[in-house]
């Protein structure tokens, strides 16, 4: 399967590790990835509060370039720019005007053919049976699957079977073997919005999730969004001088468990770069035949 | 088009499902444009197509044929045989090249008071924009000697 | 109107009927539409057409157009005010070219019954206005029988002027009335002198099929015949054939608008349609086709000969043209004339 | 000549305040053929209606027109008016002022312009119309009712009692409703069953009742006095004319583990099974889409101990038509599922139930005979937390309005828990309280102040599962919206009622109309709260809106009455909006020319085929001729004639035509 | 033809029928109807291309009626309007004799299930002229739509041969003869004629066989053929009914289907 | 008229409405232009078009006595589209008038005579005319006599004036209702008009027969005249033929070579037999 795919700021920067164990384990799961020309920043973290049409253009303008490299569909690993191109998908194909505002700003026809996919939807085509075979139970863990909001919200544009009951993580992770758990942290904030101006306050969400993640005994957060891991991963200083509590829990990129899953080697999939030891690991070393994982994504 | 300029139109609607819903827009005190007087009828079932143009003949801007929701109808299916009938007119109408967006056909329930107000402002702002009804009216000037 | 003699080159004509249209007069001239010929406007000369049998349509839409405004009113301030159209009306100077001779023997008529008794302004005011260019036949079809009726295809009667070919893109001109001296003496310039020719040889020949002052002599006696209702079994009943006919002149009139403002109008009908007669009541006093096919044939024939001494067929032959079940009037004037004893 | 009276109203100042009503009127007196115009404050009261009918006489009116509020409020205050004046009622139409136009609109001239344009239409309109006079048809005493709850249960006696036949379809095996599935009853706490259970014994026995149970309505054809009402009743798979009741099959029955529907889940029952003890008639039926038999053609062990031998696996579904008077509707409600709760775990807590469950924990014949258990592992919950308006009064779940019994039950709830476990603590969320009735703030103050249940004033945000425990999430706004945790044994909530299963496809069937949430809608909200808008359907209980018994039992009265009042007549009087196709003088005698596709458009088969013949008897032709008993007066027929010969009584073609044509002149 | 002249003969003689309604020869090249009583006059009859009005259209009218039970040489268009005018209770199958001609072999189709065998066996195929035309106005704008059929109607003065000629247009009062209230302008202008034309047209929504007839009919050329066709079109494509293919048919404009669907009504 | 549009009516005022039975009326016209007034003339037996505005035109005879000249009066029965809008006019209203049209009653040919005036139902109107007009003119007349036959006693129009001339000694009235249409009350004939004029017997002797009803009751009149020895051209009656235009144009009222409209409605039943039957 080939597939577009629009990496964002973060999968480039702080989240590096995403963007190398996706591209890691894509040739192993028959997936091509076709970077998007030119891409511009999606706007997530600004756009939307200071120009409601720029917030639109700048999605659009992703879009408009995707159609023109004819995908029909367009990865989007960040939840955060899934998010808003999700949205701005959703609010142009409601609104003839803006539509017709969007497409002379961004001067680039937009029809809204490509569908805009985000990882786990992805995941559930790749992550196909026929793969399961190879790596039987090869991620033994138990592990709680930590969804955060942009993936599941708002319903209206992402679609979420069950918004405040998400499963699609946990049964990519039942496929490789590991035992999700329920518990109540599911979707519950974790501060990303605040995750500068507020450190007090991510620490103490941020908490609560590892909190309630160790004492049902997981043994890694699994997630699929940049903010979540940096906040989870990165702000463990925080969260201690709030709760008082020491974790170590690992924050885990489903990429990443994935690829352990698989067999491929921690440095491939970026475990290094975490600030928490990542204590899990695949259970197989599988034969390397796939040729360099990563080059398949580079245009 | 002039600024100034007031659509008349006209609503053809069913007394149980569309009237009792404007009705209901009127209870709940919702606005809404002025233009448009209601012509009550049992059921759209009832509504002959030519009485639509008459309408145009004599001078409506626009039209709304609205009534009960499919499966709704008091009668058990006017709305139904309405609705084929306004699928064939319709479309017969386009053939014959007179333009149907001054036609707006709508299921408004009991319920939907809301979308009533909602179903004659927007009509009104689209006769609006498309202007004063000419070309149905030429027709009666043309052709006399 | 005894005149010198004159003939005009085809492409003189062209430019003569040019010279109409461009001195601001309507000109009504022969055009193709579709696979049919009709007396439309011309705005061009060269759509008109010159080899054509006959049009579909008669040139009496303009004296007796198929719906014309007599009267408008309105109600101005709560009081009724009338305009009438035979006086407000400016009646357009319009020339007819390229009728045949039936056609403006049929004008004539059409002017002639009208005028008749109680004048109708409409038609006189339209008759005044017009000029008429004929052009004389020189082929026919099997649906032509002018000469039955008395007229012929040549016939000068009710044309102000009247064309005949006389080949190498000529025709002789005649030109007849006052109307037509004036018209052709505004553009001159296009005839030409021409020594005295007779017309004949180049007329199509028509044999006379029937004597239509037999057929009228015969149906004196006919009302009860036969020959009715086995002719009009196949009769649809519709107007086709009035609505052609140059000389039917049947009508409705009709109010449409509201009690505020409208209009009176004059539509065509034809005594063909069993709704003509019917009263109120129910009662018809022609409630068969053949009794309604019979007042058609009569009219023309027997009852206006009688009254106003004009006969009500020209021979044109386009109601045989338009029938849809092939009513053929002159087969079956013929067959008036073989089958009802004199 | 006509000479019409024009009466705009006022409607105190609800017209008054945005139309111009003495220009109205004044406007109206100029229009031709108006020979009376005058305003008045309140055209409905007594002196305006005298008004009315002074002016009948003194101006010798030949038709009216009301301008006031919608037709379907006063137009047969006004008619009956005219009729008091000797002017046949259908001369008299309603321009719709206040509801189409004042309500609707700003005060101004464009607002007055089409009142007056309103009432003009219906000057013109008026003037056409024709005298009409009532058509009677005659009425089957035999009344339907749908649902064998308590509002059905108390319809069906009340008519019975009247003397008159009555017809309950039940849908499951027995009669009782959700009323047989509760504990005690606020505010008297006395017990359900033990105040029910005798009435459901007294349909069963009233020789005027035929109780179907295990049955439901197929369809139901014709019009007031004179429906037909196919019933199908589903096979039991049991002869009820042999079972003696015994309980012995479902003894037998190897199946034990289906989810009880009467215990909501909490309890087990059988392939063949009694819903309840109670259950009448108190005879199984075998559920086929969970018996072996049915399922693998082997087993049959009930058959085999059924002393009776009244197991009968061939039995077919049946299905009965009924000529039926009137229908009453008393389907009832249901309650949203836990799992329609996202942020309370979707129903995956197996101690988060429903209202309905704790009802069956608390009740006596319940599946814990009572006892307060929780249903994951049977320990008594020591501190339940009890949520009020779960989804309802949530516009965001779709659910605006408010559920009604939820208030009380929850007190009850938490009253009959703190009776059983005293040493439990009950915290009810709550957004406010509404114990509108007699006795009943006074018992919802007992909680608190006897029981000492805790209420705290707020939403529950969230509910999830820890170390065998609820946390229940939630804010405190008497607190200023301090966050609260409560570490619970047990969570109820009382989830919003809605509608019925199938609600809206019965309402079809029945061609009554339903409102938005599929509850049936009642002709008026507040003058005609027990009928709908097809005459002769009337509804009851919670079918119409959420209520609780004693408000569906006065319903159901309210309903039988009705019932009673209809069939108190041999013969109905009813509208005649009728269609009729026309005659002309011979040789046509109709324009109608036998087509007969208003025959194959009539909804109500009211078009027949008429023979006109000679004096002799020979055949000129067959026209259409409407039945006017049968004719509802929809039109559709009119709109599909395309001779025009068919026309509505009322709606006529020269009126409606009439109507557009004065509108836009 | 031959065996056409030997049917008719034996079913005049043997009494069967009283009237033959066929083509005979007419005036020129054309071909006319003719009502044949006598069995000597059967040879008058006539069956090649040229025979192509509707001759259903006399079946009803009360001059023909009058002559006895009819046999009529019917084209495949005849016989499916033959059992439309039997959906519509103007006939019965019983009541008349269908002489149907193919390869000089001629069949009486006496019943329903006859007629309908045959109506489904002989599709009405559109001579490529006519083809052409709904190509070309499927293919215009709506204004290129509304200047091409004012310019054609401009030409009608409501001689209603179309109506005269169409066999299902068998109102013994017309619509537009209708003056209470008058849904049809009388006059022939631009509004009278639109009105007449429309209605003509929703009024053969679901019933035009496509004859032809009114289109032949007209004497001012006007291609109304296409309004009707394009009527059953719309009613075809929209609820996949025709016409004259079954004799219990219920009219597509009179009946419906729950699952109808459309787009435009809000 | 002014204008050289035939077509183009008088306005004309209704002054008075008159209910005369179910569904029939009479209306009583003034001009309301007083030239038009002044010219306008008319003689007992001519009709004119009606017309309301928006509605059409509809034929009726002025059912008036020329003798009585400032207004005209028409009695119509509400049938179709016009008469229908014509019925809604009420007093003060102005409504389109034509005319006047057609032939006469030749009067002056009958000074001397008897006269037997024959009406059924909404028939009498023309003969209103003439009888207005003869009994102005009383003297120049011999014995008048009139039978008025209608369907039933509420059809009788003009019972004031029934009345009246029941009144006056120099005029002999029978009237009579159709079996079944009687009141208890009812003083008249009950039976159709042929046989009450059976039993009546009235003398042919220097009579002339002024004959006006529906076809049917026409059909069964003549014959009975003819039995009592009235000669087809002593028998007069008016004919009812569908117009429009009133000037002998639109060609509606055409029988055989006559237009009711120019040459009629008045015939006498002589003239009547040489016409076809289209009547």
């Amino acid at each position: 399967m080939k597939i577009g795919l629009y990496p964002g700021c973060s999968l480039e920067g702080s989240s590096r590790e995403y963007a190398e164990s996706l591209r890691a384990i894509a040739p192993h799961l028959g997936l091509e990835l076709e970077e998007i020309e030119g891409w511009n920043c999606c706007g997530a973290s600004s756009a939307h509060q200071l120009d409601h049409t720029l917030s639109l253009a700048l999605p659009a303008r992703i879009l408009a370039q995707a159609e023109k490299q004819k995908f029909p569909e367009l990865l989007v690993p960040c939840a955060a720019c899934y998010n808003r191109l999700a949205s701005t998908k959703k609010d142009l194909a409601n609104d003839a005007s803006t539509r017709d505002k969007v497409t002379d700003l961004i001067n680039m026809p937009y029809t809204g053919v490509t569908s805009v996919q985000n990882i786990l939807e992805v995941l559930n085509l790749v992550l196909t049976p026929d793969v399961q075979k190879k790596i039987p139970a090869a991620f033994p863990h138990k592990v709680v699957c930590y969804y955060g909001c942009l993936l599941v919200r708002p319903a209206s544009v992402v679609h979420a079977e069950k918004m405040e009951d998400p499963m699609q993580m946990d049964d990519l992770m039942k496929r490789i073997g590991a035992t999700p758990l329920d518990w109540g942290m599911k979707t519950e904030c974790c501060g990303a919005s605040l995750s500068i101006t507020r450190t007090d306050i991510v620490g103490k969400l941020c908490g609560n999730i590892l909190e309630d993640a160790t004492m049902r005994g997981a043994e890694a957060i699994i997630v699929a969004c940049p903010m979540c891991h940096s906040n989870l991963d990165m702000r463990r200083k925080e969260i201690e001088r709030v709760t008082g509590k020491k974790f170590s829990i690992p924050i885990v990129y489903i990429t990443q468990a994935i690829g352990m899953a698989l067999g491929l080697d921690a440095k491939s999939l970026g475990l290094h770069r975490h600030f928490v030891e990542v204590s899990v690991h695949g259970k197989n070393k599988v034969q390397q035949n796939v040729s360099s994982p990563s080059m398949a994504a580079v245009s | 088009m002039e600024n100034n300029f007031e659509p008349k139109i006209v609503a053809f609607v069913c007394n149980w499902c569309t009237y009792a819903g404007a009705d209901l827009t009127g209870t709940s005190r919702i606005k809404y444009a002025t233009n448009v007087r209601i012509i009550r009828f049992p059921c759209t079932g009832r509504i002959d197509y030519n009485l639509l143009l008459k309408a145009f003949a004599q001078g409506a801007d626009g039209v709304i044929v609205s009534g009960c929701h499919p499966n709704d109808c008091h009668y058990t299916s006017g709305n139904f045989h309405a609705r084929r009938r306004w699928i064939v007119f319709k479309q017969m109408m386009e053939y014959m090249g007179i333009d149907m967006r001054r036609v707006k056909f709508s299921w408004v329930s009991a319920a939907e008071g809301a979308k009533w107000a909602d179903i004659v402002n927007t009509t009104v702002n689209e006769i609006r924009e498309l202007g004063p009804s000419q070309e149905y009216l030429e027709m009666s000037r043309q052709g006399v000697a | 109107m005894s005149m010198q003699q004159r003939v005009i080159q085809h492409e003189n004509l062209l430019k003569f009927l040019g010279e109409i249209i461009s001195s601001g007069k309507q000109l009504y001239a022969p055009q193709k539409k579709a696979e049919k010929t009709y007396f439309l406007p011309a705005s061009d000369v060269h759509s008109i057409v010159f080899d054509y049998i006959q049009t579909a349509e008669s040139p009496k839409e303009l004296l007796f157009p198929k719906t014309e405004r007599m009267l408008s009113y309105e109600q101005v301030d709560g009081k009724l005010k009338m305009i009438d159209h035979a006086e407000g009306e400016i009646f357009p100077e319009r020339v007819l070219f390229g009728s045949h001779p039936c056609d403006a023997v049929a004008l004539k008529t059409l002017t002639d019954f009208f005028r008749h008794d109680v004048p109708d302004a409409f038609t006189q005011k339209r008759q005044d206005s017009l000029t008429v260019i004929s052009v004389s036949c020189i082929k026919a079809d099997d649906n032509c029988f002018c000469t039955s009726v008395g007229t012929s295809p040549g016939d000068t009667e009710g044309s102000d002027i009247l064309l005949t070919p006389i080949g190498n893109a000529k025709y002789y001109v005649e030109v007849m009335t006052e109307k037509g001296q004036s018209l052709f003496a505004a553009h001159e310039k296009y005839f030409e002198n021409s020594d005295i020719i007779s017309k004949d040889k180049y007329l199509t020949k028509m044999s006379e099929v029937f004597s239509s002052s037999e057929v009228t002599a015969r149906l004196s006696k006919a009302f009860d015949h036969p020959i009715w209702s086995d002719a009009s079994l196949r009769c649809l009943g519709c107007g086709a054939c009035a609505y052609v006919c140059p000389v039917c002149s049947c009508f409705d009139i009709q109010d449409e608008g509201t009690d505020k403002k409208g209009d009176r109008l004059r539509c065509w009908d034809s005594c063909g349609f069993s709704l003509f007669t019917l009263h109120t009541s129910g009662h018809n006093p022609r409630k068969n086709q053949s009794d309604r096919w019979r007042q058609r044939v009569m009219h023309k024939f027997s009852y206006m000969p009688e009254r106003y001494e004009l006969l009500g067929c020209v021979g044109c032959g386009r109601c045989s043209r338009a029938c849809p079940a092939d009513m053929n009037i002159k087969e079956q004037l013929k067959e008036i004339t073989e089958k009802i004893e004199g | 000549m006509s000479r019409i009276g024009v009466f705009i109203c006022h409607c105190g100042e609800n017209i008054s305040a945005t139309v111009d009503c003495e220009k109205v009127a004044k406007t109206l007196a100029s229009m031709p053929g108006v020979a009376h115009s005058v305003d008045y404050k309140y055209m409905c009261s007594d002196p305006g209606q005298s008004l009315i009918r002074s002016a009948i006489k003194e101006k010798k009116l030949t038709g009216v027109v009301v301008a006031a509020c919608s037709p379907r409020m006063h137009e047969p205050t006004f008619r009956k008016a005219c009729a008091e004046a000797r002017l046949n009622p259908f001369l008299c139409e309603m321009a719709n002022l206040r509801e189409h136009c004042s309500w609707v609109h700003a005060k101004g001239d464009a607002t007055t312009d089409k009142a007056i344009d309103l009432v003009s239409m219906l000057v013109e309109k008026v003037k056409r119309n024709k005298p009409l006079f009532p058509i009677k048809v005659p009425v089957t005493k035999t009344a339907l009712v749908i649902g064998g709850g308590i509002a059905g249960i108390q319809a069906a006696l009340d008519i019975a009692n009247a003397g008159q036949k009555v017809v309950l379809v039940e849908r499951e095996p027995s009669i009782g409703g959700h009323m047989s599935q509760l504990s005690e009853t606020f505010p008297t706490l006395d017990c359900s069953q033990c105040i029910l259970t005798p009435r459901m014994v007294e349909v069963a026995q009233n020789p005027n009742i035929t109780l179907y149970t295990y049955a439901e309505v197929e369809s139901l054809s014709g019009f007031i006095g004179n429906f037909t009402a196919r019933i199908r009743k589903k096979a039991k798979s049991v002869d009820e004319k042999l079972c003696t009741g015994c309980g012995e099959c479902a003894t037998a029955c190897p199946i034990k583990k289906i989810p009880s529907e009467f215990n909501t889940g909490l309890g087990m029952r059988g392939a063949i099974y009694v819903p309840f003890p109670q259950a009448v008639p108190n005879k199984p039926v075998i559920d086929r889409s969970r018996c072996t038999y049915f399922k693998s053609g082997k087993c049959k062990f009930c058959a085999s101990k059924c002393p009776a031998q009244a197991i009968r696996f061939d039995q077919q579904d049946e299905i009965i038509e009924i000529p039926i008077g009137s229908v009453v509707v008393t389907t009832g409600f249901n309650i949203k599922e836990t799992s329609f709760f996202p942020e309370y775990g979707y129903g995956k807590y197996k101690d988060v139930v429903t209202g309905l469950q704790f009802e069956r924990l608390l009740s006596a014949s319940g599946p814990t005979l009572g006892e307060v258990k929780r249903p994951s592992d049977g320990t008594v919950p020591k501190k339940i937390v009890f949520v009020a308006c779960t989804g309802s009064r949530d516009p965001a779940k779709g659910i605006e309005y408010c559920s009604k019994i939820c208030c009380m039950y929850t007190a009850k709830h938490a009253m009959l828990y703190k009776h059983k476990v005293h040493d439990g603590d009950a915290y009810v969320f709550y957004m406010d309280i509404r114990a509108a009735g007699k006795g009943y703030d006074e018992f919802f103050r007992r909680a608190i102040e006897e029981d000492h249940v805790n209420y705290i004033r707020g939403r529950i945000s969230r509910i999830y599962e820890r170390n065998g425990k609820l946390i229940v999430r939630g804010a405190d706004t008497l607190l200023g919206a301090q966050q609260v945790e409560i570490e619970a044994d047990m969570v109820v909530l009382a989830t919003a009622a809605v509608a019925n299963d199938g609600a809206e496809s019965l309402a079809q069937k029945l061609h009554v109309s339903y409102d938005a949430h599929h509850f049936f809608a009642e002709a008026h909200p507040k003058l005609r709260p027990v009928e709908t808008n097809t005459a002769g359907i009337f509804l009851a209980g919670a079918c119409q809106s959420p209520k609780d018994i004693p408000e569906t039992v006065s319903q159901a009265s309210a309903a039988a009455s009705k019932v009673i009042g209809l069939f108190s007549n041999a013969e109905l009087t009813r509208e005649p909006i009728i269609a009729v196709v026309n005659r002309t003088a011979p040789p046509l005698f109709s324009t109608c020319v036998g087509c007969f596709m208003c025959q194959s458009a009539c909804p109500y088969h009211a078009i027949e085929q008429e023979e006109i013949k000679t004096r002799e008897g020979k055949l000129i032709k067959m026209v259409a001729k409407v039945n006017p008993g049968l004719c509802q007066g929809c039109g559709t027929c009119v709109a599909f004639c395309r001779s025009k010969s068919i026309d509505l009584q009322g709606y006529s073609n020269e009126q409606v035509y009439a109507e557009v044509m004065e509108l836009l002149s | 033809m031959q065996a056409l002249h030997q049917k008719a003969k034996e079913l005049l003689e043997s009494g069967k029928v009283q009237v033959i309604i066929g083509y005979g020869d007419g005036s020129g090249d054309r071909v006319r109807p003719v009502f044949i009583s006598k069995a000597e006059s059967a040879s008058d009859l006539i069956w090649d291309d040229r025979c192509r009005q509707n001759l259903a259209v006399y079946l009803n009218k009360p001059e023909i009626k009058k002559l006895g039970v009819p046999a009529i040489v019917a084209t495949p268009v005849v016989v499916k309007t033959i059992i439309q005018l039997i959906s519509e209770n103007q006939l019965k199958s019983s009541n008349i004799v269908v002489l149907v001609v193919d390869n000089d072999v001629v069949s009486e189709l006496t019943d329903n299930a006859s007629l309908e065998a045959y109506s489904a066996g002989h599709p009405v195929v559109f001579p490529p002229f006519v083809v052409k035309e709904i190509k070309d106005i499927a293919e215009m704008s709506i204004q290129q739509r509304n200047k091409y059929w004012q310019d054609e109607l401009s030409r009608c003065f409501k001689c209603y041969a179309c109506r005269a000629a169409c066999p299902l247009c068998y109102c013994e009062r017309c619509l537009t003869d209708n003056n209470q209230p008058q849904w049809v302008c009388v006059a022939s202008h631009a509004q009278g004629n639109f009105e007449w034309h429309i209605n003509r047209a929703m009024h053969l929504a679901g019933r035009c066989v496509e004859c032809g007839s009114c289109t032949i009919a007209c004497p001012v050329g006007i291609p109304i053929g296409l309004l009707t066709i394009e009527a059953s079109r719309i009613v075809k494509q929209e609820f996949g009914q025709e016409p004259g293919l079954h004799c219990d048919a219920d009219s597509a404009m009179s009946s419906f289907k729950v699952e109808d669907t459309e787009t435009f009504i809000k | 008229m002014s204008s050289s549009n035939i077509y183009k009516p008088y306005l004309m005022q209704i002054e008075k409405v008159i209910d005369e039975a179910p569904g029939v009326k009479t209306f009583r016209l003034r001009f309301t232009n007083d030239a038009d007034k002044e010219q306008f003339n008319f003689t007992t037996g001519q009709f004119g078009e009606y017309s309301v505005f928006g509605e059409g035109e509809s034929t009726f005879c002025i059912a008036s006595s020329p003798t009585r000249k400032d207004y005209i009066e028409c009695t119509f029965r509400q049938a179709g589209r016009v008469t229908s809008a014509l019925a809604q006019k009420e007093e003060g209203d102005v409504i389109g008038f034509r005319g006047p049209y057609g032939n006469i009653f030749p009067l002056e040919e009958w000074y001397g005579k008897n006269l037997l005036f024959i009406a059924g139902g909404i028939a009498l109107p023309p003969l209103r005319s003439v009888i207005w007009n003869v009994l102005d003119l009383r003297d120049k007349f011999n014995d008048v006599t009139i039978l008025y036959g209608a369907r039933s006693v509420a059809d009788l129009v003009y019972k004031q004036e029934l009345d009246e001339w029941g009144k006056r000694s120099d005029v002999k009235l029978v009237t009579t209702v159709d079996p079944g249409g009687e009141t208890p009350d009812w003083k008249g004939k009950v039976g159709f008009v042929p046989s009450v004029l059976d039993w009546m017997e009235p003398s042919s002797e220097n009579t002339i027969a002024i004959v006006c009803g529906p076809p049917v009751m026409i059909k069964f009149t003549f014959p009975e005249l003819l039995k009592l020895g009235f000669t087809p051209d002593t028998i007069f009656t008016t004919l009812e033929n569908r117009m429009k235009c009133g000037v002998g144009k639109c060609g509606r009222c055409n029988v055989g070579k006559v237009y009711v409209c120019k040459d009629g409605p008045v015939f006498t039943y002589k003239q009547l037999q040489e016409l076809p039957a289209e009547y």
